[in-house]
């Protein structure tokens, strides 16, 4: 196992209700790996990453796509779809 | 080797103030191109009373600046400088700068256009209007994903 | 309806006064594009000591005002101004300002590069650079009349 | 006949020598007519409107053709391809 930390921002922090926490993977776990650990939990989670609602993965401040993996240690960041400019 | 400016934070900018910084003691920009972005008032026909942005510290200065250096490496570029602006806003209150320089008009009007539109879809930014009552996020738009195909289906920077 | 202003004359310009007018007490230029045309060093490897900006009084400011009303009948624009230096300049000095606002960056960006295309070969101004020793009168460039077949082939304004 | 004046610019204004001048046309005379009358002048004249260098020409400050009648009394102006901005 190897402990990453997680990252929520804009409405995916206010529907999770917290900005991150540390989370515990299997080693050699891949992005979509995470996602599906992330939607077993039910409830919000479900809501805004099992469903048909667009989210964004960066692994360690990269945008990630759901093959990617994630080393020991990282910061992986969930949020939606940017708005800025 | 294009100079290149990146800055992210609460404080206003001056347009002015930034693009004689960018061309102080030069003559190789002949040409440069300015875009600032700005809060309006109605967005979709809701009346804004205040604008928050929010982004991704550390994240958000690195995609602003890997969008600037994927502009410099595709076009003849001088100097580039990317101001973003983060917590609330107001209607008329500025949000982005960018200024691009180039000794051709064309690289200039061109990178600026493809650091706006990238920077729409790529750097960590998110909106929240409230009308004064309540807030909601901004979605993000069709339009702007759209936009950035224009500069290659496979081109991300 | 755009509020146009157009300017001709040997004063120079500032950026930051021009913008600031531009989008005063307004919140409905959401984007505002702006271009500087500086004078370069180097002009087809001579080196530039003088460029001397001369025009047709009268016709120019007509010229520069057909090409903004076209402009604003083409995209939705909220205001332009043109400014265009005339007399003698030199090396990174500017020459020439144009500035487009809208509620959209792309109207924003598309109208500013029209305009600049159609100035380059519509507007009366002509250019004669100087070493110090020797004057020539510069030729206009073939890719200035072709920038503006992007437009429409049969698009004149 | 009528009369109108005649406007030089840039290098067509040092190549003839002069700045403008007010020349007589016969009524009904187009851009084109005003032309070979200047080119039957011969020298600087035959050289720049005669052979293969562009010019233009503006009938009352606006861009006109060849065929474009010229107005009793107009300003004509003559003048290089532009190159401001």
């Amino acid at each position: 196992m190897n402990t990453i930390q997680l990252l929520y921002f804009a409405r995916l922090r206010d529907a999770f209700g917290c900005a991150g926490e540390a989370v515990s993977l299997p080693g050699g776990s891949r992005v979509a790996d995470l996602v599906a650990l992330l939607v077993a939990r039910g409830g919000a989670f479900a809501d805004e990453l099992g469903g048909t609602r667009v989210f964004r993965v960066a692994v360690n401040q990269e945008m990630a796509h759901a093959a990617d993996a994630i080393p020991a240690g990282a910061e992986v960041a969930i949020f939606p779809p940017v708005t800025g400019g | 080797m294009a100079s290149i400016t990146i800055r992210v934070g609460p404080d206003d900018f001056d347009l002015g103030a930034e693009y004689a910084a960018l061309v102080a003691g030069e003559a190789d920009s002949g040409a440069v191109v300015a875009f600032v972005g700005r809060v309006r008032d109605l967005s979709l026909d809701r009346h804004v009373a205040v604008l928050e942005l929010e982004h991704y510290p550390g994240m958000t200065e690195k995609a602003l600046a890997k969008i600037a250096d994927s502009a410099a490496a595709r076009w003849p570029l001088t100097a580039v400088t990317v101001v973003h602006r983060v917590g609330p806003l107001h209607p008329a209150d500025q949000i982005v700068l960018v200024l691009t320089a180039s000794a051709h008009r064309h690289a200039a009007y061109d990178a600026n256009a493809y650091i706006m539109d990238y920077l729409k879809t790529e750097a960590p930014f998110w909106k929240r209007e409230s009308d004064g009552q309540t807030a909601h996020w901004v979605d993000a738009r069709d339009s702007d994903s759209e936009a950035i195909q224009r500069w290659h289906p496979d081109d991300t920077p």
